[in-house]
């Protein structure tokens, strides 16, 4: 197991003064679920952990006029438990649920979910599909990206050294907007996602979709948003037949890989019906919101 | 004693003794002892999952400061040259051996083959970096047509394969043929209307226990050395490390710690003969653990298997033949259970003419131990779904066609004997009439039955029953308890003593405070290990009549003793159980009751199986929707135990139909080592298992006691799989029914 | 006279599928098939199990049976 | 180099030393002594190490002995009052809900969690809240028919 140097700094600037002068390579730690693991595994590398969980607001999550403004390291059992944000964004609070186990999802933050950059982590593709935007801190100032250029690769982002991100901004909806998140895992509970799928949709009291964003995880090497996903939508009711052109849609957006947990065959084919089936729901819940 | 019986304490659900301290946190396991200076081992583990150790060098380990003692093949004294020469017996110890610590080669990834004891875990671990070992890196043979092929390559080049009609002249990855028959299949399917023929395949799966292997131990000159783990048998682990290190039994303690299941995957030794040495050589006790990583790589499994299977049968239903060829991957070393596969396979049913032939293949996979039942599921597996589809074409019901050819009473076995009493035909009633048999079936989904058919077994046990001034005492029985049955114990003794179970305190003793007994396993603890503690009790009686008979001045055939009671028959006078106990010292002093035993007649157990499932016919996921369990019990001492057995066989063979396999790399290295990847079921999986307890006695019990452990695990896969065929409304040939190999078939169906 | 049944295995090696013995217990019947039957050496009778009439006995070193006895050999059953 | 740990476990005040890299889990079982707490996987797969890290359900292989300072743990030495059983472990004996017992300790403080979280839980709600407490041994079933029996006992003592 590597030898670690671990610090608890109780403010942003001391954590990336911390994190600017690591002497070895330093790691972020809220939940830990992924970090500690990973430390354990044989011929793991040295690290300095500084552990964000102590800095104020961290661990907060408050509404503002442009939107709710999203600690990183709040667990997800703390979030999943908000009513006021499970009533704006439920498909995210999906995704957050689906993380691990309830002891997982106890530790388990959306920052450590986004910052370890898995392709199948379940909240980037809800994040995605809700236009959140990352808000970084840094010894050069702050800096804002949208989640879909945060992640930058397999287990990568676009943090540079010094760099933690210090919260999540999720721009408040459009009235008659709404959101789900599915995945495929062979059991019920405990996997990692297969395949997974985010819809946002806004629709007008007609039931026509005026506004729609998609992001499919666990078929690419990070989630991605199916591009054509709008164009099919936009301007159209919720019908069968579009729902098809959207699985498909899907379906051609991914470039899955074969290994332990699925082939390329199974992840595009179950991406689309996750998809079209995502969309249905969210369809229903933005009918009841407008 | 088919006649029914009335009695006090069998058949109650009674509070388990040893319950308080598992709920509490305060019982014992393998990892949780620890002793004053104790130190750490840890293992290291092949990289490859073939290749020749050309070299090995240990002595920097051994020169760290922190570093006490380093252990490798060559300190196995017993083991040598002259060993291999010395014929078989010799050879399963050599085989014993070179898999807890590699000799010449390496037959799977994460094959032991230098251990190393250090001050600290983190130490022990970081040890292993200064081990330097040149390997000569093999292909690795992964399945058995691999295995079998011409030009493969050969994992023991001394390896002759047993039991061909003309001996083997070179060696092969066939370590053993066998070949059962009754009757003439050729004349049977000359006689059938229908036929069906399918080949079928099983899964590496592993027994999933939650409890890692770990052992604590203490080498000591002057005497006994102490072994703390969690075992099935801490008498054979004893009989295995003496062989091993040389050593008496008598120079060597074990205390079987309270186990964290087992299901057959503890009933060998690992990391115990390994620990010894390290402590020998330190001088100071020594703990050893594995991760979960470490019991997934290099303990269990069990053994993946291929199967063909023919059965026909008349237009009446009238099966006419059946017949079977087996191969099951024994792992890194010979020793799968084909034999109990091939014996086990037809037994459900009564059939003129039968054939099965067998064969153990050797694979680059660590050697198979046993799981529940073992070799039953994979053949019974073959021979259900083949019954199944049968029953389809011949428009049967499943029941009514097991019915016309269930095996009864004088049922001829092809291994040979004729059954005694079996519950079989009561079990497919019980089933036909159940409420979920009964029930109506939802859209997408399907139905499945499969019986299922395993020995049982008897054996050695040896208990003494100790009785307290007061009337309380102690049941020392030596049968590690892997789920409950020492409630059953307090239960058997206390109905025959006539006291209140509570009274009665059992202890699982060590190897050196009760005789031998045989491991716990083979569904033989509450048969045979009960026998043993009635024995105990009626010898007891025995004694507290002649103790009643001096206080009494009367002869002890003057003397009767019911519920607890003695009774002068000369007079009214009677005296408790605890009365007789408070003037033991008058009459000769304290009283203890023995049995020592070697238990015959097991009585086989049947089960039958009902299971719904619903399949997503976009994603191939599946969903089990109810699930029945009907089993013969013989009588069922503690019922919800008996219900618990039946349970956890039943989702373990969930389990092993649905979504456990190991996957491996083309290079060998298992790829889903851990219970992330490795999917056993989850509470969210699963629906209420309903349980039926089927009683027909078994004639050789005094309280006809069948062994249940086992025979719950063997129906799963045919009820699971038959269930999945009906769903998608295509043959299931293959396990685990996984979505993607589902989903596969559904779409080339179109 | 009691029964014994050979199959598959031992029936090759004896070239005998069931023989009439004498014999009323373990020990008698092991010496009275070495008399009568060839290759009995080979065949490690003693680490076979002996079912009598249906009975599975793992360690038959004492058992007994009658003249109408039906006895087989097979394999000891290990469990998990 | 060790840290200096102080931490509250089952309301008494326990200090530590551990080095960074220790998990909570080996800290409980070996500087401490409380081995009721058990280790299946350490990867947070199993639950068997559940316990309870201010007043959440946590893995204590996913977390560092050194995140302890100042926090109150619970774990299942801490439920029983002396020989007084919780009415959650009077329920699993009642029920079976164990056979070999090595994951009761997890599943009695996971349901203990369940319990205070949602006095009502249906089954399902039940079954997937424990889903991260692996049982090999029972199938889950009496372990469900226990947690549900608790939660009716513990309401009418509400």
């Amino acid at each position: 197991m590597a030898a670690l140097t671990y610090h608890a700094p109780d403010s942003i600037d001391a954590a990336i003064a911390l994190l600017a002068d690591a002497s070895s390579p330093p790691k972020v730690m809220s939940g830990g679920t992924d970090l500690i693991i990973q430390m354990q595994r044989p011929k793991a590398p040295d690290t300095f952990v500084v552990d964000v969980k102590k800095i104020p607001g961290m661990r907060e999550a408050e509404w503002s006029d442009d939107g709710l403004t999203l600690g990183p390291a709040m667990s997800c059992a703390e979030f999943t438990k908000r009513g006021d944000i499970k009533s704006v964004f439920p498909g995210l609070v999906e995704a957050a649920y689906l993380i691990g186990s309830t002891q997982v999802q106890g530790r388990a933050s959306l920052g450590g979910n986004l910052c370890n950059a898995s392709p199948a982590a379940d909240t980037i593709p809800a994040l995605m599909a809700n236009h959140a935007i990352c808000v970084i801190q840094g010894p050069g100032g702050t800096r804002h990206v949208p989640v879909e250029a945060f992640v930058t690769g397999v287990g990568k982002n676009c943090l540079e050294k010094g760099e933690l991100l210090a919260a999540l901004i999720l721009p408040k909806p459009t009235p008659g907007t709404s959101d789900a998140y599915l995945r495929f895992i062979p059991r019920t509970e405990m996997d990692i996602a297969v395949a997974g799928a985010a819809v946002s949709l806004t629709l007008d009291h007609k039931g026509v979709c005026q506004r729609a964003r998609v992001a499919i995880g666990a078929v690419a090497p990070t989630a991605i948003l199916v591009p054509e996903a709008e164009e099919i939508l936009v301007g159209q009711p919720i019908s069968d037949a579009v729902l098809e052109r959207l699985a498909k849609a899907a379906s051609d957006a991914a470039s899955p890989i074969t290994d332990r947990r699925g082939t390329v065959e199974f992840r595009r084919q179950v991406v689309g019906v996750l998809t079209k089936r995502a969309a249905l729901i969210a369809a229903e819940r933005a009918g009841d919101q407008s | 004693m088919s006649e029914a019986r009335e009695y006090q304490h069998i058949g109650q659900r009674t509070i388990r003794p040893d319950g308080f301290d598992k709920v509490t946190g305060k019982a014992n396991y393998g990892a949780d002892l620890s002793l004053p200076g104790m130190i750490w081992g840890a293992i290291l583990r092949s990289p490859h999952a073939h290749a020749k150790i050309t070299a090995l060098d240990v002595s920097q380990a051994e020169a760290h400061p922190d570093v006490f003692a380093v252990a490798t093949y060559q300190d196995f004294p017993s083991v040598n040259a002259e060993a291999l020469a010395a014929g078989t017996a010799r050879k399963d110890l050599v085989d014993t051996a070179a898999n807890v610590l590699a000799d010449t080669k390496v037959l799977y990834h994460g094959h032991a083959i230098a251990a190393v004891a250090a001050r600290t875990e983190a130490a022990a671990e970081a040890a292993l970096d200064l081990i330097t070992v040149v390997y000569d890196v093999m292909d690795p043979v992964l399945t058995i047509d691999a295995a079998i092929k011409d030009g493969a390559p050969v994992l023991h080049d001394d390896m002759m394969t047993q039991g061909l009609a003309e001996p083997a002249s070179v060696a092969s990855n066939i370590a053993a043929r066998m070949e059962l028959k009754k009757g003439d299949v050729a004349v049977g399917f000359a006689d059938a209307d229908v036929i069906v023929e399918r080949a079928y395949e099983t899964p590496t799966v592993h027994q999933g226990y939650i409890e890692p292997h770990a052992t604590t131990v203490r080498f000591d000159d002057n005497g006994p050395s102490m072994i703390w783990c969690p075992t099935q048998g801490h008498f054979d682990v004893r009989a295995r490390v003496a062989q091993l290190l040389n050593m008496e039994l008598g120079q060597i303690k074990v205390v079987a710690s309270e186990i964290g299941g087992g299901f057959g995957g503890k009933t060998t030794v690992y990391l115990e003969p390994v620990a010894l040495i390290l402590s020998k050589k330190s001088g100071r006790p020594v703990k050893m653990t594995m991760s979960r990583e470490d019991v997934f790589r290099a303990s269990g499994p069990a053994s993946a298997s291929q199967s063909t299977v023919k059965i026909g049968a008349k237009s009446d239903g009238t099966i006419t033949a059946m017949q079977a060829s087996l191969h099951y991957e024994a792992g890194a070393f010979k020793g799968s259970p084909m034999g109990p596969g091939c014996m086990t396979i037809f037994t459900p049913y009564d059939v003129e003419n039968m054939y099965v032939e067998g064969f153990d293949v050797v694979v680059n996979k660590p050697k198979a131990a046993a799981y529940r039942a073992p070799g039953a599921p994979q053949a019974e597996f073959a021979a259900e779904m083949a019954v199944n589809e049968l029953a389809s074409k011949l428009g049967m019901d499943p029941i009514d066609l097991r019915l016309k050819n269930a095996a009864k009473e004088g049922t001829q076995t092809i291994y040979g004997p004729k059954l005694k009493t079996v519950g079989l035909e009561a079990c497919l009633l019980a089933a036909k009439s159940s409420p979920h048999y009964q029930s109506a079936l939802k859209d997408n989904a399907g139905r499945g039955l499969a019986a299922g058919f395993w020995f049982n077994i008897g054996g050695q046990s040896s208990v003494m029953i100790h009785l307290n001034p007061d009337g309380t005492g102690s049941i020392i029985e030596g049968s590690p308890d892997i789920g409950g049955s020492r409630a059953s114990m307090q239960m058997m003794a206390a109905e025959v003593l006539g006291v209140a179970p509570a009274t009665l305190n059992p202890i699982v003793a060590d190897t050196e405070h009760v005789a031998y007994n045989q491991t716990t396993g083979g569904s033989r603890t509450t048969f045979a290990t009960g026998m043993a503690v009635i024995e105990a009790a009626e010898d007891i009686i025995e004694q507290l009549k002649a103790r009643a008979a001096e206080l009494w001045n009367v002869t002890p055939e003057q003397v009767d003793y019911q519920n607890g009671i003695a009774l002068n028959l000369s007079s009214d006078d009677h005296l408790s159980l605890a009365e007789i106990c408070a003037k033991a010292e008058k009459t000769g002093g304290q009283i203890t009751g023995r049995a020592n035993i070697n238990a015959r007649g097991a009585g086989p157990s049947f089960a039958v199986h009902l299971c719904d499932i619903e399949v997503d016919p976009e994603t191939g996921k599946t969903d089990v929707l109810r699930y029945t369990a009907i089993q013969d019990a013989g009588k069922a001492i503690h019922p919800s135990y008996v219900e618990g057995q039946f349970q956890g066989g039943a989702v373990q063979g969930i389990g092993w139909a649905l979504n456990e396999e190991y996957v491996y790399s083309a290079d060998g290295v298992m790829e889903n080592a851990g219970f992330l990847d490795y999917r056993i079921p989850l509470a969210s999986d699963l629906p209420e298992i309903e349980t039926i307890i089927v009683e027909v006695p078994n004639s050789f019990h005094p309280f006809g006691v069948r062994g249940v452990g086992e025979t719950g695990i063997v129906p799963p896969l045919a009820a699971v799989g038959t269930a999945v065929s009906e769903a998608i409304g295509l043959p299931v040939t293959s396990l685990p029914c996984s979505p993607p190999k589902l989903l596969k078939m559904i779409m080339e169906q179109g | 006279m009691a029964v014994v049944f050979f199959s598959s295995e031992l029936e090759n090696l004896f070239s005998c599928e069931q023989l009439q013995v004498t014999a009323v217990n373990y020990r008698e019947l092991l010496v009275e098939l070495r008399e009568r039957l060839p290759n009995v050496a080979d065949a490690n009778l003693e680490a076979l199990a002996l079912v009598i009439d249906g009975e599975i006995v793992q360690e038959p070193f004492l058992a007994t049976f009658d003249p109408a006895s039906e006895l087989h050999f097979i394999q000891k059953i290990a469990a998990g | 180099m060790k840290t200096h740990v102080s931490t509250t476990v089952n309301g008494d005040a326990v200090e530590f030393l551990c080095t960074p890299s220790e998990t909570l889990l080996h800290v409980l079982r070996n500087e401490i002594g409380l081995t009721g707490t058990k280790e299946g996987c350490g990867s947070g797969d199993c639950g068997a190490c559940s316990v309870m890290l201010d007043g959440a359900l946590v893995c204590s292989c996913l977390v560092l002995g050194v995140e302890a300072e100042g926090s109150q743990i619970e774990t299942v030495e801490g439920i029983a009052h002396q020989d007084k059983l919780h009415v959650i472990q009077e329920k699993f004996l009642e029920h079976a809900a164990l056979q070999c017992g090595i994951c009761t300790p997890g599943l009695i403080v996971s349901t203990k969690a369940l319990l205070e979280e949602n006095p009502h839980p249906t089954e399902e709600e039940a079954r997937y809240y424990l889903a991260g407490n692996l049982c090999r041994c029972t199938g889950y079933d009496k372990i469900i028919k226990a947690v549900m029996d608790a939660a009716d006992v513990m309401r009418q003592g509400a």
